[in-house]
């Protein structure tokens, strides 16, 4: 099949796929160098299939810690530049370069990949009311309107690097080595077709939300229709971009906390919501329960959401898929396999699993290296 | 006796103001600078309370209401007394649209005039019997489909007693015309007759509470003969279908 | 199981079909079946059911198998006797002689005469050898149902 | 020898205080005295016995079993001739018995009046009250050949003699007292009904009438004469004018009679320990809310039973009865109720429907039903009892009371309720 | 009096050799079809006066009863079909409105038989709803778009004073608007008690609330329609919540009335009229001729229950719907039920009944779309009605963004209904529409109950097997989920107008 066939089933049609996910994260926000994540998501080869891979890195760019900084990819001659012109009348162009790459034979379809750190012009133009909101807007808009780009990563001091191919050719290809940060996440894809298309591999990300998702959400269509309700465009197909959605929508604009984040997107049964005997809690349980009803998130799911200051592990609510978790010193990892772990960490303190719906939530040390880290709680 | 002034107030406010001095014991209670406020009095079950309005109540004045007198000082606007079940509703002014729609019970009296569709489904039930008196007059659609109750209508300061299409649908209770019986379209379903002595009986209480409330002649009204108007049958519409 | 002990009546929902009286007499005859048995008018029972009907009201009404049952007093015979194992009140035709005492002091009026043999009384046995009373199980409207010693409604379920 | 619980009599009282009794008390001794020689039977049978319905096998109304299961020692044969109140003791013709508690379930004596040319030993003279007096009159019907009797009182007894007798082919002279048969029980509309029954099968029926001489031949009865002079050629006479209670062992011990021993509600005598039941206790009548004698099986029944009760400890109240009749002549059943005649109008209404082959009757006493005669078409009539029983008001259905189908349907709807779901249906 | 020129709908086929003569279908019969023949003394049946409700058949100890269509036909005529050329000798004979019963019973295309659901394979596991919960609570009334954690403070009264506005249904099924009137009130009962069990909500339509119902009161939409019968701040106070009735599916635009002779001591009771008495409702509601007047109804009902109960605004399904909803909720409703054109009725005018109003399947996608579009889905929920059949239908609809359905003829169904559509006679055989003592008794209420709780589990089951087939475990997750939808057989506009692909396209 042609590129562009691909990638337009990659852009239209929503792709079930398994996976292989892991994350690490220091609480004390100390950089290390991405090699450990690499070798920790290769470890677990066997649950992808070549047909996608990517990282997610936090603290990457201390340079640039106060810039936003948006990664482009661009498929199509010419849309460079159209989404220049876009980009330069909104924000002040700090910087800007191409990802610098490596070359791996067996990586094709490679786009041209490039980095911007900017600054924003004119803040609170179009009544938006933050400057997340504006970052939102400004990558629904390249990723709906210009069709030869696409924007993968938007935060602030973290990047995402994302390709088809396996986990070690995509690090390999992206340096991932080379770059430290304090939360690393990766992704290892397992799709049920062929696709071609770089944009469709994770970690899917939007502002410095980044997440990596392995399962399958039936509920997609109507957790879909809700966020183009909240103004989130859905141009990915992806459960996971869904995902990462809910958690800009519920934890920065209604700015729930974690825990009652994941009371919403994996709700507890009414039987155990019944069950509760903390009646205020059991309140708001329900509550939740019933003004976000379309937000759950049903079906079989295991997810590591990061942002600058948090990282989360999730099952679903029945646990339909593996997750794993273990920390030692200030480390915290989360994986699909053990093994992962074991292959970085041999002796972790202590190794776990998560309870279906019951989240890792592992909340950053704040550290006057690498500026301000937001909470978002 | 109690004052609130409404200046500004919105109705649901205004209602929970009233409804708490009911429910502590007030017997009556004065409301000054009514504008607009809705629904003063809804669902009131307060069976001794009276209200005294100054202004101009909103829309659906004593709805659903079950047993309070409401007197307003001022005209009324629409839905005055709809779906009412008991109490008493005294205008001294006049009233818009709809006045009595679906009464069941209770008694509004109207000095001045009605405006379209007043009476409106009308219907008793057992000892419940909706009486509207009105001093003037009342516009088109006057006891349309009335199932019950009565309607006094008075004409008193001149104009046409009643538009056209009065008891359209009417299968039930009486609308009593004071004066010769007007040149107007009249629904089918209805026949008009003089008065008996009892009629004059059944309506004699209700045009003296009138005469009383609005300080009018109970003579002046008598000097005038009545007319009442009568569904010819309770089942209007039970031969147009085909079984 | 829980053996019946009357038949209750919720005279509000018989529907007046009567088919009570059809089963109770196809249930007791030798033939069994409906159609043969009325065709050939082999009917060898009568229905131990009393039905009673006036305007939209009607009934059935069987033996009540009264606890302190005033037949039992009356049956000059020992014909009238309750059953030790289910406490219904029976019907022995063979000692019957047709004195007519249980007529005389039933009050529902349930103790009938039998057409057949005219110096025996019958009456509702509850279908005794069957787990449900024919009457009972075919009513189309549970208008008559069993209760247990403790009054308690007893259903297949 | 001595006993808990000592009983008199050994028909249906005596057996339903047996019942009474063992629904308390498992254990207690119970011992019955019975002046006759047979285990059980019943009574009431001795006409179906005497027209050969039954056989003498089938006379009881209890098996051997009863009084084993419920450990009764039964003493047959034994007259009682006294009690000692004091001591707790029966004296009987075969030794004294000590009891705690005390039946007397005595029943009834043939009464038995003075008429010129009577006497014990002449053949062919017969009561008919009792199993061995019909098992003789049945022999001897049979081996005299006997084709005409002449019985002597119109009522239930000598009626039930008339219906054994006829199924002998005997022709059969019937003499009443009184201006019509069942005079007791029926009103004159129904006992001309029963005249015309009884005369289509070939009896001859005598009102106002008695019999003034009993001729004999060979200390055989050859002829009777009666009042009207009317005299009958027969070889049988069945003197049948009723019964009294046998309460000759009573005199003198202090417990009070009237024409039967008074009892309480409890079924006891003046004496605490000393009950009497059946046909020799006078209890409550509901109609008349007097005490009076019902010699009738269901009353005994009854009586026999709660007296039990009490003895045993229990609480059983008697509400009282009302005479009641069941009775079937020449294939004509009647039964009836309470007050069926009655001469003051003003008090009483009367509803009667007759059609030829049936006959109702109620009589109403302020909107209650007080008396009620069934003939032809008895089924259903119970519920008539129930409404006599219970006191119903019939106002509001008082039409409906004649007609064919009065069923329960057509009663108020509280009691029709009662009767059928009510816990308490017993009625 | 000429002969009438009309033929029977039915034939009545009695197999002499299996009839005993119990005469238990004449007893029965209320339309006195069954007669017993003195001269032959058989039993023989007047066709012309059979209705098909089968009620005797059913009854028949012997199985001798067999009911047919009658098989005359008229000569085959694509246009002129046999129901118009005696539809015309009907009226030709009475001149009056021909009157019909049900729902409406035209083949035009039902939508339901053209969706297909999915379910996960490989990539998702299916679920077993045996072993597994399965969710199908649901809560109706208005919800807020965001919970904010600062607006709310972690106080809990904000939250009460939302959820307490809330009507909260074990299964997303709901008893639609019969009132007794309609319906017999052992009929309600059941419908009541099995709503009361089951953990649902029934709906009284406008007839009052009936003493004897009080203790389902809790579970109870009462109605406000234009007669406004039995309407009164007693009857607002007792219900769980208050249906403000404008329009129904199958005589949208249509008032209603019920003829006197049916007004008995019990039903002047709960609609609070005399004995007798028509029971007149106009067509619309005479203080409700524009948008502003609904809301004007509303709030006045929410005052007289200060503001604690869910109110709703029943519409039929009509072409403007989507708009028209919209408008709804701006008008404060807390839920909007929509009626297809396939809703049943008591009696409505044939010509009414089959051409107006659109199906329920295309008014829950165009209205759920236009509410999402407008951002105002969130605060309001929509109840669709109109002809559920299978528990499938009842999926679709939710799966289209329905919250919830009303069954009103399934339920009857339930109760005995074999549709024969003539309610409007009063002579109903099963003891459903009518009112006469004699068949009323004939739906017992305890059974009726059973049976309709039945019916729920039945389904209910059903609906968790399809969900868990399509790997999902909360009704939530389907609503609106139109993903899991797919047309077949539907034209392109079709399957726009429906937010649904069709068959054979993936994600």
């Amino acid at each position: 099949m042609e590129y562009e066939q691909l990638k337009l089933i990659e852009k239209s049609v929503k792709i079930p796929s398994g996976c292989g996910v892991a994350g690490i994260v220091n609480k004390n926000a100390n950089r290390f160098s991405g090699e450990m994540i690499v070798s920790s998501i290769c470890m677990m080869k066997d649950r992808g299939n070549g047909l996608g891979a990517g990282y997610a890195g936090y603290g990457i760019y201390p340079e640039f810690s106060d810039k936003w900084c948006l990664h482009v990819m661009y498929d199509k001659t010419g849309e460079k530049e159209k989404v220049e012109e876009f980009l330069e009348a909104r924000f002040n162009i700090v910087e800007q370069e191409p990802i610098p790459v490596r070359k791996v034979k067996s990586l094709s379809f490679i786009p041209v990949l490039h980095r911007y750190f900017l600054d924003i012009k004119n803040k609170f133009s179009d009544n938006l009311t933050s400057e997340e909101d504006f970052i939102l807007e400004t990558v629904m808009k390249i990723n709906r309107n210009f069709d030869g780009a696409c924007v993968f990563s938007s935060g602030k001091n973290m990047g995402i690097f994302k390709g088809v191919g396996h986990p070690d050719e995509i690090a390999e290809f992206y340096n991932i080595h080379n770059y430290k940060g304090y939360t690393w996440i990766a992704h290892n894809r397992f799709p049920t077709n062929t696709v071609g298309w770089w944009g469709g591999a994770h970690p899917f990300g939007i502002l410095d939300w980044a997440c990596v998702h392995n399962g399958e959400i039936s509920s997609y269509g109507i957790n879909r229709r809700y966020l183009e309700n909240a103004g989130y465009y859905c141009t990915f197909y992806t459960d996971t971009e869904v995902i990462t959605y809910l958690f800009d929508l519920l934890c920065r604009r209604h700015k729930l906390n974690f825990e009652m984040c994941s009371y919403v997107l994996a709700s507890p049964f009414w039987e155990e919501i019944e069950r509760e005997t903390d009646v205020k809690k059991k309140k708001l349980m329900k509550f939740l329960r019933i003004i976000y009803a379309s937000a759950m998130l049903n079906g079989p799911f295991a997810i590591i959401v990061a942002n600058s200051s948090v990282l989360i592990g999730m099952n679903d609510r029945l646990k339909l898929r593996p997750l794993v978790a273990a920390s030692k010193d200030d480390f915290v990892f989360v994986a699909s396999e053990e093994s992962a772990i074991r292959k970085i960490c041999p002796h972790p303190e202590r190794v776990w699993m998560p309870e279906a719906g019951k989240p890792i939530i592992v909340h950053l040390q704040e550290n006057k290296n690498y500026g301000e880290i937001k909470k978002y709680k | 006796m109690v004052e609130i002034d409404a200046g500004g107030m919105y109705y649901r406010l205004l209602n929970e103001k009233i409804k708490a001095l009911a429910r502590s014991g007030c017997k009556e209670i004065t409301v000054r600078n009514v504008c607009g406020q809705r629904y003063i009095g809804a669902g009131f079950d307060f069976k001794d309370l009276r209200i005294n309005l100054y202004g101009t109540p909103g829309n659906d004045l004593g709805v659903f209401i079950n047993g309070t007198e409401i007197l307003v000082n001022g005209n009324v606007q629409d839905g005055t007394g709809n779906t009412m079940n008991s109490g008493r509703i005294v205008v001294y002014g006049d009233a818009g649209d709809i006045t009595g729609h679906s009464m069941r019970g209770g008694e509004i009296f109207i000095k001045g005039n009605v405006g379209y569709r007043t009476g409106i489904h009308m219907k008793e039930y057992k000892d419940m019997r909706p009486v509207m008196v009105i001093g003037g007059t009342a516009g088109e659609f006057l006891g349309e489909y009335m199932a019950g109750g009565m309607i006094i209508i008075l004409g008193l300061n001149g104009g046409n007693l009643i538009g056209n299409y009065a008891g359209t649908g009417m299968h039930g209770g009486t609308i009593y015309i004071r004066g010769k019986t007007p040149d107007v379209i009249f629904g089918k379903e209805i026949k008009i007759f003089d008065l008996e002595e009892k009629d004059y009986k059944t309506i004699m209480p209700y045009l003296e509470r009138f005469a009383n409330y609005f300080d009018c002649s109970l003579e002046k009204i008598y000097e005038t003969k009545f007319r009442k108007i009568v569904p010819v049958t309770h089942r209007p519409y039970g031969k147009i279908y085909s079984y | 199981m829980v053996k019946p002990k009357r038949i209750i009546i919720k005279e509000e929902y018989c529907i007046g079909c009567r088919l009570c009286e059809i089963y109770c007499v196809t249930k007791h005859s030798c033939a069994k079946e409906i159609i043969k048995m009325y065709k050939e008018k082999k009917i060898a029972s009568e229905s131990g059911i009393c039905f009673e009907e006036k305007g939209s009201i009607s009934f059935a009404i069987q033996c009540r198998h009264c606890d302190d049952a005033p037949c039992l007093e009356a049956c000059i015979t020992g014909a009238m006797f309750r059953d030790k194992d289910t406490g219904r009140v029976l019907h022995n035709k063979e000692k019957c002689v047709g004195c007519w005492m249980c007529v005389m002091v039933c009050p529902v009026g349930v103790v009938k005469i039998s057409q057949s043999e005219k110096r025996v009384a019958s009456k509702c046995d509850l279908c005794i050898d069957r787990e449900f009373p024919a009457c009972v199980e075919n009513c189309p409207n549970e208008a008559i149902y069993v209760v247990d010693y403790e009054g308690k409604k007893i259903t297949k379920e | 020898m001595e006993t808990k619980y000592l009983i008199i009599g050994n028909s249906i009282a005596g057996v339903s205080c047996i019942e009474g009794i063992r629904s308390i008390d498992n254990v207690g001794k119970i011992v019955v005295v019975s002046k006759e020689d047979i285990q059980n039977y019943s009574r009431p049978l001795i006409s179906y016995y005497l027209a050969g319905k039954i056989s003498e096998n089938s006379m009881a109304f209890r098996s051997a079993e009863f009084y084993k299961e419920n450990s009764i020692e039964l003493i047959l044969n034994v007259t009682a001739l006294s009690i000692d109140t004091k001591n707790n003791t029966l004296i009987t013709n075969t030794g004294n018995i000590r009891f705690e508690k005390l039946l007397i379930a005595s029943g009834g004596s043939p009464i038995v009046p003075n008429i010129q040319g009577y006497s014990k030993d002449i053949q062919g003279i017969f009561t008919f009250t009792s199993f061995s007096e019909a098992k003789k009159l049945k022999k001897y019907v049979e081996e005299e050949k006997i084709d005409n009797a002449v019985i002597l009182g119109g009522g239930l007894i000598g009626l039930k003699c008339a219906e054994g007798l006829l199924e002998h082919n005997i022709k059969i002279h019937m003499v009443e007292l009184s201006d019509r048969l069942l005079s007791s029980t029926l009103d004159k509309d129904a006992s001309n009904f029963i005249e015309t029954v009884l005369m289509e099968k070939g009896c001859v029926v005598y009102k106002n009438d008695t019999i003034e001489n009993i001729y004999s031949e060979n200390n055989k009865i050859s002829k009777v004469k009666l009042k009207s002079g009317k005299e009958i050629e027969t070889k049988l006479l069945v003197i049948a004018v009723g019964v009294k209670p046998e309460t000759s062992f009573v005199k003198d011990t202090g417990i009070q009679c009237n024409r039967g021993i008074l009892v309480d509600q409890f079924m006891k005598t003046n004496i605490s320990n000393i009950f009497a039941a059946g046909d020799v206790a006078e209890g409550k009548n509901l109609i008349t809310e007097k005490s009076s004698l019902i010699a009738i099986w269901p009353v005994a029944a009854r009586q026999g039973k709660i007296a039990g009760i009490n003895m045993a400890g229990g609480s059983a109240v008697y509400e009282g009865m009302f005479p009641m009749n069941a009775v079937e002549i020449a294939g004509v059943p009647v039964i009836s109720f309470g007050i069926t005649a009655v001469d003051n109008l003003e008090n009483y209404e009367i509803l009667k429907k007759s059609d030829g082959k049936t006959y109702k009757k109620i009589v109403l006493h302020n909107n209650k039903i007080v008396g009620s005669i069934f003939l032809g078409k008895i089924e259903r009539s119970g519920i008539y009892a129930g409404l006599i029983k219970n006191q119903i008001n019939v106002a509001e259905f008082k039409s409906f009371l004649l007609e064919e189908d009065f069923g329960l349907l057509i009663l108020p709807e509280k009691y029709r309720k009662h009767i059928v779901v009510g816990d308490g249906i017993e009625v | 009096m000429a002969k009438s020129k009309n033929i029977s709908d039915f034939v009545i086929e009695r197999d002499q050799n299996r009839c005993i003569k119990c005469h238990a279908c004449v007893r029965v019969c209320a339309n006195d079809v069954h007669f017993k023949d003195d001269a032959t003394s058989e039993v023989a049946s007047d066709d012309s006066k059979c209705v098909g409700c089968h009620f005797c058949e059913d009854l028949c100890p012997t199985g001798a009863l067999v009911i047919r269509k009658n098989p005359s036909e008229t000569r085959e005529n694509a246009h002129w079909k046999k129901e118009y050329i005696y539809r015309i000798v009907r009226q030709a004979e009475t001149g009056g409105i021909v009157l019909t019963g049900m729902g409406c019973d035209r083949p035009y295309k039902n939508y339901f038989d053209h969706i297909l659901l999915n379910a996960a394979q490989v990539t998702n596991p299916s679920i077993d709803p045996l072993r597994e919960p399965m969710e199908l609570k649901t809560f109706i009334g208005r919800k807020i778009d965001a919970v904010n954690l600062d607006d709310l403070n972690w106080k809990t009264t904000s939250i009460d004073e939302i959820m307490s506005g809330l009507l909260e249904l074990e299964v997303p099924i709901m008893f639609s608007a019969m009132s007794f009137g309609s319906i017999s009130l052992n009929a309600c009962k059941a419908i009541a008690e099995a709503a009361k069990l089951c953990g649902t909500y029934w709906n009284t339509g406008e007839g009052g609330l009936h003493q004897s119902l009080y203790p389902y009161a809790d579970r109870a939409i009462v109605q406000i329609a234009s007669g406004r019968f039995g309407v009164s701040s007693e009857y607002l106070s007792r219900a769980a919540a208050v249906e403000i009735k404008i329009g129904q599916g199958a005589k949208p635009g249509i008032g209603g009335h019920l003829p006197g002779e049916k007004v008995s001591q019990e039903i002047s009771l709960t609609r609070m009229i005399p004995q007798g008495s028509d029971a007149i409702s106009p067509a619309p509601h005479h203080d409700i001729y524009s948008i502003e007047d609904l809301r004007q109804l509303i709030f006045a009902i929410k005052e007289t229950v200060d503001y604690k109960k869910p109110v709703g605004v029943k519409i039929a399904a009509v072409h403007n719907v989507a708009p028209i909803a919209s408008g709804i909720v701006r008008a404060g409703a807390d839920f909007i039920t929509i009626d297809g054109v396939r809703g049943g009725t008591g009696a409505a005018p044939v010509v009414i009944r089959d051409n107006v109003g659109i199906p329920i399947e295309i008014a829950i996608a165009v209205v759920d779309q236009r509410l999402r579009d407008e951002g105002i889905r969130n605060q309001i929920s929509i109840v669709a009605a109109g002809g559920f059949r299978t528990s499938s239908d009842i999926i679709k609809a939710i799966t289209l963004g329905a919250d919830a359905v009303y069954i009103g003829t399934s339920a009857l169904i339930a109760l005995g209904c074999h549709v024969c559509q003539k309610c409007y006679t009063g002579k109903c055989n099963w003891g459903i529409a009518t009112q006469d003592p004699y068949l009323t008794r004939r739906l017992n209420p305890e059974i009726g109950t059973k049976r309709l709780c039945n019916l729920l589990r039945a389904w209910s089951l059903e609906m968790k097997e399809m969900l868990g087939g399509m790997g999902i475990n909360a009704i939530e997750s389907l609503r609106g989920n139109r993903e899991q939808l797919r047309g077949i057989d539907l034209s392109e506009i079709e399957l726009k107008i429906l937010g649904i692909k069709h068959a054979g396209e993936s994600w």
